[in-house]
């Protein structure tokens, strides 16, 4: 039985239109010879891809941007590791409940938590720029980790961690050598993600920046502000494209249902 | 002095009691199963006897020790688990050895056990493979040498068989008993599966709502159950209430209804008992109405084909009665004549509930 | 078996303490009678959160917010519905995975997205700025809407479809009295949290305000610019209750596992 | 006139044939099961009838009219699913009526019609409940009860009973087979499970990958399966290949190995072809080796005990052999001779593959 009808296949267009749409028109704009918009492109070239490796400004805010998302990540991993673990084996279910409030990704508004940490941390403690952006990196990355190391841990039955331990493990050991191994590819996505969360964020870094600490996104703000070239559709490219990449890294070593499940 | 002893054993999860003080013991080189359904109290023993469940009350002794508070990974019992639990990032041959190295046996050693294990399953030629690349009949046996290359002191099984077809399943009981005998092996095995339980038990313990409904050989269990409970589980599905009647010689099953009166063999129940008459679906003939036998008068309600004969649920005064038929058969609204083989009969106390 | 050993406990309290300290702080922030950081404050009050009501800027912003979280997600439920629809009773995985890469919540970088829409579409077509705004939260809500209505729609097999079928309805006319019954509490759940992605939006938006149309994030952004008094902080505490009340109301249709899941 | 007639069915997913060149006829008022394992083509076929998957080539032929291009929605027919498909926003009663509705039937009537449908499944009770709220035996009557509301042409029912326990499957294959017996409904039963299957139809079809093995009444399939393949599903577990030889008067059955004959009754099958010759378990008398009688002498590798009897498995020249004894129970490593019952031997010919 054909169970598309044309409203379905009408549907399905839309959504590829307004989810894909925007990032071909920045792809070619990226690629176009001339300064001002004219679709499709008359002549295509590398020009503002050159631009960008040229200005000092966007390399060093990429370099920045990485050191913060890998030390957080890193951060993130160390903390969300051990919680992710006693989360899944939990009973109670009270204890799930409130963490799992916690690890939803809209629970806390970018723009509050970034204030929040800027006010109250950052000033009030008199912390470093470089230390509170890595402390609010770490945090956006958070539940992320959790999330995906909890996902990936209902993978692996708690059986086979009796079995090691009927065998003669302890059970820090049978964590170590048997439930640890079969996560990895889990752990490594749940990096990943947390990474491109971090590497992408705008709302919470925005009050975090200081002198000489910027991260991409937001010296991509600060140069649209002044700059109208295509410069910032070239850099949205590699952005994405390293985004894509990434991605689909996660799903080759997690499978495809990763994406869908929610 | 018994190998295995578990002594008022009580166990609860949060509020809910699902072992009552429950006793029993295991000989050395036993297989004892714990037989019921899902609930009864059969697995929290196992786990409890394993260490991997803190008990409420009660004591679990082996040899003599108490070892209740020892920590599962120093008890030294091999468990096989009902999914397997085979580690998936291991070989099967590393899978084998795992517990011997964790023992800091040598690696000579190692292989010359994992070898000789692998040969006892059938197995050697798939030492390389992982988990994933086997069959559902080769994890198990990779889990059932895992568990026995460390040459426990008790080998538990939880359910190892229910994960596999039912040819497999038949296959496999049979060669977890060949290897249990012949290495004399201390074992206990929970299932849910009367005949997969009898065919490979030494004792059964028939479990019921975290009580021990009958302990006994398969044959005990099979041929004189104790209680409804047990007769249901061993495959009978007919019970008439009535009492039992001492008339002159003989003993008598009298029902009030219908003025039906059975003769019984023999019994040690009291005259003048409430008793249950159980019997199964081939302990009762079937006859035509015709034949003037004396028996229980009914009508066919149903007739079904079951291969090996024919099964008819038969409306009587008495409710409704199951009796099976070797080549006979009557058709549905046919009436019969219910003849109770007195030879088949089982009488049963009545339980206050 | 106790499983949680100090390590884990440790890690719990580390989890509790970065996701939920700042909102803690925040709170006593936003009910402190004082402008400046004392914690905990001497005086408690309402002060600042009287302050908001009378700031015209706030209360327009928060009815732009809604408006457009409204609207959008109109747009997106309408969308979405039968994108989702088709996209869980299809076979073909090809289809099945290049939208579900989309669907990932991280694939498109918000500030690259804003600016794609800025600079490709609104100022290319020369959109006004409500109708760019609302097309830019649509997208936003589109994958979340999809994602959550796939994930509810598997819970209702397709045999109760073809059951329908089988007694006479029509394929469209079995969608719309035996499917869409079943799928309301995920409907629902997915508007709600495409309505709080919206309403908590900062990187998208920034790009397409414009003048008298701007959200409460991006007011608050801007508000923090120029004063730093705690009327951001009683702000974000009402956002944050908003926030935890539609995840509960999400929580108690959809169910616990909602969240957890991935 | 075939009431349901199927030609030459031809289906597939994607490349993979399922079905191939498919021929059956069901009678008015006929239950005709189609048995197999999972991938068999069982559901395909049940399917194609229903029109929610198309054939790649054949016809679907009803009373004569081909209804190969009517929509699943027109074609009448009950459908009952495995997993029930009980609408879970409606209640019983509603769930019941919902083809009536759909219909345009007069409220009235459908009230009647359900409660008429309520009262067969015995649910009339639970015309207000949820089917979240119902077991799952009430919520299959539910789903037969919804079907037959339509008065269906034909009833379609796929896997019906296999998300229930044991006991209640018995139970409500009965119940399944008296409703359909008394009111004359013409059915197409799909299932996996032989006893079920045999237990509720007039016939059944077997088949093994998208084919038809062997079309026949229960008792014909059950005594005489024409091949290894239903051999296998209805319970032969013995299977030795051989000659047959006619030497003058007799026939025997003779194997190469070890020298062996087994004399045969008769057989259709021509002298000096190869056959498999197959004996269920209860075929196979044991006896112990100094009985002197004539058979195939073997070694008791395992025994087990199955409640209703013994299960052996005996090593000998020809393989491993099963065997069962009612009472008489053989250790294992015992010597044992193995005598086929002549009567229980059915030949099979070689399937060239």
């Amino acid at each position: 039985m054909k169970r598309s009808g044309l409203v379905l296949i009408v549907s399905i267009l839309l959504v590829y239109i307004f989810l894909i749409g925007p990032l071909v028109i920045i792809g070619f704009s990226g690629f176009n010879e001339s300064e001002f918009l004219d679709f499709p492109p008359k002549v295509y070239s590398f020009r503002w891809f050159f631009r960008i490796f040229e200005s000092d400004m966007f390399v060093s805010a990429f370099q920045t941007s990485l050191l913060i998302s890998v030390l957080g990540a890193t951060g993130a991993l160390l903390v969300g590791l051990p919680a992710a673990y006693s989360l899944s084996r939990t009973r109670a279910k009270w204890r799930r409940s409130v963490l799992s409030l916690f690890m939803s990704p809209v629970i806390v508004p970018g723009v509050v938590l970034g204030f929040a940490l800027l006010k109250h941390v950052v000033i009030a403690l008199d912390i470093e720029v470089w230390t509170g952006m890595v402390m609010g990196h770490m945090l956006i990355m958070l539940p992320y980790v959790i999330r995906v190391i909890v996902s990936s841990l209902s993978n692996v039955p708690i059986e086979i961690e009796e079995a090691a331990v009927s065998l003669g493990c302890s059970n820090t050991h049978a964590f170590l050598i048997v439930v640890l191994p079969n996560i990895r590819s889990g752990i490594l996505a749940a990096c990943l993600l947390a990474f491109i969360t971090s590497l992408n964020d705008g709302p919470v870094t925005i009050f975090l920046t200081g002198p000489g600490v910027t991260t991409l996104p937001i010296q991509m703000l600060s140069y649209v502000e002044y700059y109208f070239d295509p410069t910032v559709s070239a850099l949205s490219v590699l952005l994405m494209l390293l985004t894509v990449a990434i991605m689909i890294v996660i799903e080759s070593t997690m499978g495809l249902s990763f994406f869908t499940k929610k | 002095m018994e190998f295995l002893k578990l002594q008022n054993l009580t166990a609860a999860y949060d509020q809910e009691i699902v072992l009552k003080k429950m006793n029993l013991e295991v000989k050395q080189g036993e297989l004892l199963s714990l037989l019921g359904s899902s609930g009864c109290g059969k697995t929290t023993t196992l786990r409890i006897v394993s260490g991997f469940l803190k008990q409420r009350e009660g004591s679990v002794f082996l040899e003599g020790q108490e070892i209740s508070k020892t920590h599962p990974s120093e008890r030294g019992f091999g468990y096989v688990f009902q999914n397997y639990a085979l580690f998936p990032h291991l070989n099967v041959e590393d899978n084998v050895g795992f517990g011997l190295k964790q023992r800091k046996v040598g690696r000579e050693e190692i292989n010359k056990k994992v070898f000789e294990m692998l040969d006892m399953v059938d197995l050697a030629a798939f030492a390389g493979k992982r988990p994933l690349e086997l069959s559902g009949g080769q994890r198990q046996r990779v889990a059932l040498a895992r568990a026995l290359a460390i040459s426990p002191r008790l080998l538990l099984m939880d359910e190892p068989l229910s994960n596999l077809d039912a040819a497999l399943r038949i296959k496999m009981r049979m060669e977890i008993r060949r290897i249990q005998q012949e290495h004399n092996i201390s074992a206990l095995y929970v299932t849910h599966d009367q005949e997969e339980c009898f065919s490979i038990s030494d004792r059964v313990a028939v479990m019921n709502e975290g009580l021990i409904e009958q302990l006994g050989t398969p044959e005990e269990i099979y041929s004189s159950p104790a209680t409804s409970f047990v007769a249901r589980f061993v495959g009978f599905e007919n019970f008439i209430h009535g009492i039992l009647e001492n008339r002159g010689k003989k003993l008598w099953f009298a029902v009030e209804k219908g003025g039906i009166s059975i003769p019984i063999s023999e019994s040690s129940i009291p005259d003048k008992s409430s008793v249950v008459l159980a019997l199964r679906p081939d302990g009762l003939e079937l006859r035509a109405s015709e034949s003037r036998k004396k028996g229980i008068p009914g009508k066919v309600k149903v007739a079904t084909y079951l291969g090996k004969g024919y099964r008819h649920l038969v409306e009587t005064e008495l409710g409704e009665l199951i009796a099976d038929t070797k080549d006979e058969v009557f058709a549905a609204h046919t009436n019969v004549i219910l003849i109770p083989n007195s030879e088949s009969i089982i009488l049963l106390p009545i339980k206050n509930e």
